[in-house]
């Protein structure tokens, strides 16, 4: 099983490369010239020039892309264009909020969905199924930013329950617990939506399985069956989306991370994209990537060990 | 001398709603299960055994309905009941089924000790007394009924999962909980026909011992009629979702009545015959069933009877059904439905 | 049970402990500067800046007009071409770098102009600044420059800095730990995050802002945040945000209307090169229905550049209004009579409603507008070529010069790429005139060439200002903490 | 099933007898049918069609036309939503919103789907090759891109005109059915039918087309209609970062982030995006699930 796991681990390095070379050409190619953009009104072109030039902006494209992966091979990522401070530690500093952003509202998403998917299921084509499926229908078409705003409005301003922005200071951690309801509830609404209608569709398609006939022909309780059996079968489908979809938001959700003023790796690479920093997007993404990539191993590796079909191969 | 009846089905029919319309698998069957008996339902596939072992264990798929008729057992109606009454009530209790393709029937992501000692628990819980049977006792107690229906290298296989075991292997572990969990009636939908023939004889004879060692009665599903004949007590024989022949084994297999049932002993490999004889045609189309005799088209006694109006299942001689208007002559009207 | 009852125990020290020392901390947000050091940078970040560097002399509230800060008092010589400050003794700079001298503001002033900086400009005339003795300074230009009061000593291009502390730490070192006289000093800072900043105690000056902390932090959305409670005021510069925040319960604004708009027509554009194509597009514009919409009952209509209220303001530059019949006559002129195809740059972040109505505007005289609307970074990177008509605004400086000096031939912000010899002139002239009439008649006449020769429409000003919380902060007498210009002096806020 | 039949006495009372020929000719349609959640979903999505062909002769007002004395105006009798920052009318924005929209979301999907099911099949066909892993790397490459910030950086360069922002969305969406498909042809590789096919001779491309392409399509299309949603949602957020549509034509992604922009001033806009997006949303996805329950092959007779 080990040599199954270090091939899919080479895949994943080759697919590391691939995003990481797709990320730097396409930074590059991204319109308007961070000079002007950086620069104030009042920047002289003498200034303009001095600062082209430092960046090495007026470098033909080809010779820059080198330029950049020499630097990425000696462990230089590269540095902020303004301020010129490293951009490495800056946005690993960012990955621990986005984590634990992510990891609340995907697993708080996970619990609800899930609840709400063997509610559905148990009480299969009734008329509280076909509620859920129209909530769930409505809970995925939610916007997040429109959310953010909605729950801002209502839970913030209007009823003062949480506070609207920041993370709360260091140690506080009661603090750091308020500020964080808002945005996981503001993230996880149409990840509730979603996870429900895979919990019930894949639950549904176990229900009519041989293994489930067998179990409730032999008298096996109905409620047993959905939870064990057919539960333990839709793990695997479950994992694949929930770590996925982990993966993705530790690339940061930017809309959430923006609108309520937490630092995070969505916002950094945005704002780091609108002001065409480019070191501090291309590490961004990549370090985005990387734990994508990890997320993706995490579901096999899970995978594996809910489906003794794959241990086994 | 006869048992006392245990499962009686009155003409039970079945409707599917499929892509070309409605079909009616199961027909209008009645059928009588004694205690301690065997019933055999013989007939070609895509005759309706099946479809009628599913209606009598409420196990349906979501597009298939009973229409009409009634599944009597011990005298109690079974179609009125709710899926939680059969969950709380008949299944694992009353009636079991086995199906007929293992390959799926254990779940694959757990061993099958668990999955045994799940079906163990859950009949324990079931038995009147205590409840305080421990896990390890569990354990024991499988491994000794398993053993004692002489399937070897118990551990071996209690610790794998399902898809490192034969089909054989799995059909065999799951009639011999069945037989264990000792219910009133157990309906086996062709347990051998996955199987090759070898192991197929293995777990006929295992079905034998288990018979004579249990008050289970039994209704044997097959297409295959010398098997059949071994084992069952009493043999119906199925067509286009029809019953046309039903009756004691012994009296069908020396004296076949219908023709249908005669040209399938006909195509019995036996030691006495050089070459089988095959019967022509195909099974019918079940979405436009004729009003006349199904069998027609393919019968070699066709007679200008046939074409009159539909045969009923009539009682030629006592406790011997056939469905052919070639015994109309001798005008027995007693059919089955007027039987005591 | 007993792990519950211990975390509960710690739970409640902890929020003791919160409000156990009641810190006066002033909640706000502004736009993030990456750097510190303004001086390289170029545009400091007035609002967290004010706060942390200070100026020889600074402005009097809310007006042109200067007073004395750092600078005790100062005569200027009678050519002109020379100022003495007397400094304020025994101001001590941040994190223990010592006192205040004449050495601090000569590396000030000369840094900007040897290192080639952003404002190396504003200092073009100076020739060198003397050393006279611990507490006295010679400022010694080519010639005599009015502009030193009025833009260069008390803005952007004067902010005092520590020589030791910049040249011990190095460029890169400083602009994450800034030193200065200020009454606060920068304690700690998190990328795009938040910028924290603390009470200075041995500050020297007389202090306006006492609140122990001051919190800067950068939501997308400061309008919810300070409706819930968790900002005090955010520095903004749109008609929307300002009618927002007075519309919103329990906010307002305060602002000057100080940022000039106007319609830009490129004069390099094939088309457009000609001024009666110019003057078409200018008679068919319906600028009233332009402020209504895009102004939001904020920004009033204007009719020429300086603002009303600063020296150099135009008063009777000619009010155009809507004429077709006109629009049409020069159309013809220009030898396009049924229209011809401009390319249009609107910048789609901010859902400019303007766009739409210059665009049907133009349209009823058959000038079709070919509009790309581009997100923020590309608009700004485009918007100088000169290649698009675009609605635009620009902020204006205390300094009429400085309002005016974007339209001079090849300056890079010229985003019309106008030249005009006559225009250059009286520029470099204005730079020179130290009599405040004169040069606010070179300004107007400089007002008029443009508005002759059609390579603007006028539309009016927008608002430049703050939105609060009301009963949070205090701006003071009429709202001298906000500069002339409408950006925010932090240091000059009084909380309530 | 009781949820069900009284929806259809209800149609049956109304006297639809051309509701009932339906039922007898399409099997799938009167599957459909026979599931309410499906039909609803059905409506939805031929509404969205409807109007995004119909446009002109539904709305009620021309959406460009400003009225600058209405402006921001909620719901009234002469603009029956509402009004923009422009005082349009709002109604008739959302009806062309869909002349606008729709072409691109069902673009995309179509697209996506096409480019997406031929890779994945031929990653399925020749599995284990290094095509397969060729297509396979290809997929993991443009789905591990974290979400928007590929869009983003993509529209940043090619701009935003509706046909560049449909390639890049469906060039998004490529390794979902990529994915699909390839596991669907992965579990009908080795069934009888094929085997026998290939038996038989068959030229490789026909088995492909005419075996495997139709029985892969019902998990295809489910995830198509669910797609349609999740485009629009994807132009709302790109709206919101300034790389939405190009303006002045109406679009119900824009719409949502101008909606958002001017909240204050007037709250109906954000409403009318929002319940826009959520009839389309619920539209999309309970018309997949109708097809997903009516195209999957019949429990076919278990003899």
């Amino acid at each position: 099983m080990l040599k199954y796991f270090g091939k899919r681990l080479l895949v994943l390095l080759s697919v590391l490369v691939g995003v990481v070379l797709f990320v730097s050409t396409l930074t590059y190619l991204i319109p308007g010239d961070p000079a002007t953009i950086i620069l104030s009104q009042r920047a002289t072109p003498e200034v303009r020039q001095k600062l082209i030039h430092e960046l090495g902006l007026d470098l033909p494209p080809l010779v820059r892309f080198g330029q950049y992966w020499w630097k990425i091979f000696h462990g230089d990522f590269g540095y902020y264009m303004l301020s010129g401070r490293p951009v490495l530690p800056e946005v690993l500093s960012a990955v621990p909020y986005t984590f634990i952003l992510a990891t609340v509202g995907i697993f708080f998403s996970l619990f609800i969905g899930m609840v709400l998917g063997i509610l559905s299921i148990y009480y299969k084509d009734t008329l509280f199924d076909h509620i859920l499926d129209v909530l769930s229908a409505t809970a995925l078409s939610v916007v997040q930013y429109v959310a953010a705003l909605g729950l801002m409005l209502v839970f913030s301003v209007a009823l003062d329950w949480f506070p609207a922005i920041g993370m709360g200071d260091k140690g506080d951690i009661v603090g750091q617990i308020r500020h964080l309801v808002l945005p996981v509830l503001a993230l996880s609404i149409s990840w509730i939506g979603y996870i429900q209608r895979i919990v019930r569709q894949v639950l549904a398609e176990t229900l009519f399985s041989e293994y489930v006939k067998t179990a409730k022909s032999f008298g096996i309780p109905r409620r047993r069956i959905i939870i064990r059996h057919c539960l333990r079968n839709a793990v695997k489908p479950l994992v694949t989306v929930v770590v996925t979809g982990w993966g993705a938001l530790l690339g940061g959700s930017v809309f959430i991370e923006s609108i309520f003023a937490r630092k995070g790796l969505g916002r950094l690479i945005v704002t780091a994209l609108t002001q065409r920093d480019y070191y501090v997007a291309q590490a961004g993404i990549m370090v985005a990537v990387v734990l994508f990539i990890i997320a993706v191993m995490l579901a096999e590796i899970i995978n594996a060990v809910v489906d003794p079909r794959i241990r086994l191969e | 001398m006869d048992k006392e009846v245990i499962l009686e089905i009155r003409n039970l029919s079945v409707r599917y709603r499929t892509r070309k319309g409605p079909i009616m698998p199961v027909a209008n069957v009645s059928l009588r299960v004694r205690e301690g008996e065997c019933l055999g339902i013989a007939g070609e596939s895509g005759c309706g055994k099946s479809t009628l072992a599913l209606a009598v264990m409420k196990l349906l798929p979501p597009n298939a309905r009973i229409s009409t008729g009634s599944i009597l057992l011990n005298g109690e109606d079974l179609v009125p009941l709710s899926e939680k009454e059969y969950g709380r009530r008949i299944w694992g209790k009353r009636i079991i089924m086995i199906s007929q393709n293992p390959h799926d029937a254990l779940d694959p992501v757990f061993r099958v000790r668990d999955q045994l000692e799940e079906i163990l628990w859950v009949h324990e819980k079931s038995q009147p007394g205590n409840h305080t049977a421990q896990r390890e006792s569990h354990g024991h107690e499988i491994e000794r009924i398993l053993t004692g229906m002489g399937i070897p290298d118990i551990s071996r296989v209690l610790g794998a999962y399902p898809h490192q075991l034969s089909g054989g292997m799995k059909q065999r572990i799951l009639t011999a909980m069945a037989f264990f969990c000792n219910p009133s009636i157990l309906i086996a939908d062709e347990p051998t026909t996955a199987l090759d023939t070898t192991i197929a004889a293995q777990v006929t004879e295992m079905f034998k011992d288990l018979m004579k060692a249990h008050s289970t009665s039994l209704v044997y599903i097959s297409h295959d009629l010398a098997l059949l004949s071994e084992l069952s007590t009493s043999v119906a024989v199925m067509y286009a979702g029809e019953i046309v022949e039903y009756g004691k084994t012994a009296d069908i297999a020396s004296k076949p009545m219908h023709p249908y049932t005669t040209a399938l002993l006909a195509a019995l490999p036996s030691a006495s015959k050089s070459r089988l004889d095959s019967i022509p045609g195909r099974v019918p189309d079940l979405s436009n069933p004729t009003r006349l005799c199904q069998f027609s088209p393919r019968c070699r006694e066709k007679g200008g009877w046939c074409t009159e109006e539909k045969p009923e299942l009539l009682e030629v001689t006592p406790g011997h059904w056939a469905r052919c208007s070639k015994f109309l002559t001798t005008d027995t009207d007693r059919s089955i439905h007027g039987a005591r | 049970m007993k792990r519950f009852s211990v975390l509960v125990i710690l739970l409640v020290a902890a929020s003791v402990l919160a409000f156990a020392a009641p810190e006066k901390v002033l909640r706000a947000t502004s736009t993030w500067q990456a750097s510190f050091d303004t001086a390289s940078v170029g545009s400091g970040n007035i609002p967290v800046h004010s706060l942390i560097y200070e100026w020889l002399v600074r402005y009097k509230g809310g007006t042109a007009e200067v007073e004395p800060w750092l600078a005790k008092s100062w005569e200027v010589s009678k050519d002109g071409t020379t100022v003495t400050f007397r400094l304020q003794q025994g101001v001590q700079f941040h994190k223990g770098y010592g006192e205040f001298t004449a050495d601090d503001v000569k590396f000030s002033i000369e840094r900007i102009v040897k290192e080639k900086l952003p404002e190396a400009e504003t200092w073009k005339n100076l020739d060198r600044v003397e050393v006279v003795d611990k507490y006295t300074v010679k400022l010694i230009m080519k010639s005599p420059t009015p502009t030193i009061f009025t833009i260069a000593l008390p803005f952007q291009a004067g902010q005092i800095f520590c020589k030791k502390a910049v040249e011990e730490m190095g460029a890169s070192a400083f602009n994450k730990t800034p030193v200065g006289t200020g009454p606060f000093e920068m304690t700690s800072f998190e990328v795009g995050q938040s910028i924290t900043l603390t009470k200075f105690a041995k500050y020297w000056g007389k202090r306006t802002l006492d609140a122990d902390k001051v919190v800067f932090s950068f939501p997308s959305d400061p309008l919810t945040a300070l409706q819930a409670g968790d900002l005090d005021f955010a520095p903004v510069y749109s008609a929307l945000n300002i009618a927002d925040g007075k519309k919103a319960a329990g906010l307002d604004a305060v602002f000057r209307l100080t940022r000039f708009w106007w319609v830009s027509l490129p004069c390099t554009d094939p088309i457009l090169k000609d001024v009666n194509a110019r003057k078409a597009i200018r008679a068919a514009l319906d600028i009233d229905a332009i402020v209504k919409v895009a102004g939001f009952g904020i920004a009033p209509r204007g009719y020429a550049m300086v603002p009303p209220g600063l020296p150099g303001y135009w008063k009777d530059a000619p009010k155009y209004s809507r004429d077709l019949a006109k629009a049409k006559e020069f159309l013809k002129a220009a030898g396009y009579p049924n229209g011809f195809t401009v390319p249009f740059l609107a910048n789609s972040n901010t859902n400019d409603p303007a766009v739409e109505i210059i665009r049907q505007n133009l349209a009823e005289v058959g000038i079709k507008l070919d509009v790309n609307s581009v997100e923020d970074s590309t608009y700004w990177s485009l918007a100088p070529t000169g290649k698009y008509i675009t609605i635009i605004s620009y902020q204006t400086l205390p300094d009429a010069g400085y309002t005016l000096c974007w339209f001079v031939s090849d300056q890079f912000w010229n985003t019309m790429k106008w030249s005009n010899k006559q225009f250059d002139d009286l520029y470099n002239k204005g730079q020179m005139t130290m009599d405040k009439n004169e040069r606010a008649q070179i300004h107007i006449k400089m007002q008029q060439l443009m508005d002759d020769d059609c390579a603007m429409a006028y539309v009016g000003y927008l608002p430049n200002g703050v939105i609060y919380r009301k009963g949070a902060v205090d701006f003071g007498p009429n709202n001298e903490a906000l500069l002339v210009n409408g950006v925010v002096d932090t240091s000059r806020i009084r909380m309530k | 099933m009781g949820y069900g039949n009284t929806l259809q006495n209800a149609l049956k009372n109304l006297g639809l007898r051309a509701f009932h020929k339906i039922r007898k000719q399409k099997w799938v349609i009167a599957k459909i049918v026979r599931n309410p959640s499906a039909m609803v979903g059905a409506f939805i999505v031929a509404l969205m069609i409807i109007s995004a062909v119909f446009a002109p002769w539904i709305a009620p007002h021309d959406p460009l036309k400003t009225d600058i004395e209405h402006r921001f105006e909620g719901p009234s009798a002469h603009y029956l939503l509402g009004t923009d920052e422009l005082g349009r009318d709002t109604l008739a924005r959302i009806i062309y919103g869909a002349r606008t929209t729709v072409p691109i979301i069902f673009g995309v999907v179509v697209l996506g789907a096409a480019i997406g099911v031929l890779l994945g099949i031929l990653a399925g066909y020749y599995s284990g090759t290094f095509l397969d892993k060729l297509l396979l790397w290809i997929f993991d490459v443009i789905s591990t891109f974290p979400g928007i910030i590929l869009v983003l950086a993509l529209v940043a360069i090619f701009g935003s005109s509706d046909l560049v922002l449909t390639l890049i969305l469906a060039f998004w969406r490529i390794p979902s059915y990529g994915r699909i498909s390839r596991t669907e042809i992965l579990s009908i590789k080795n069934e009888t039918y094929v085997k026998a096919a290939e038996a038989l001779g068959a030229r490789r491309w026909r088995i492909i087309l005419s075996h495997m392409l139709p029985n892969s399509l019902p998990p295809i299309i489910v995830l198509g209609g669910m797609d349609l949603g999740v485009v629009v949602m994807s132009i709302a957020g790109l709206s919101y970062l300034g790389l939405g549509m190009q303006p002045p034509k109406p679009s119900w992604g824009g719409m949502l982030s101008i909606g958002y922009t001017y909240i204050r001033q007037s709250p109906w806009l954000i409403i009318w995006g929002c319940v826009t997006l959520v009839i389309i949303m619920i539209g999309c996805s309970l018309f997949s699930g109708g097809l997903r329950a009516s195209l999957k092959p019949e429990e076919s007779l278990s003899e």
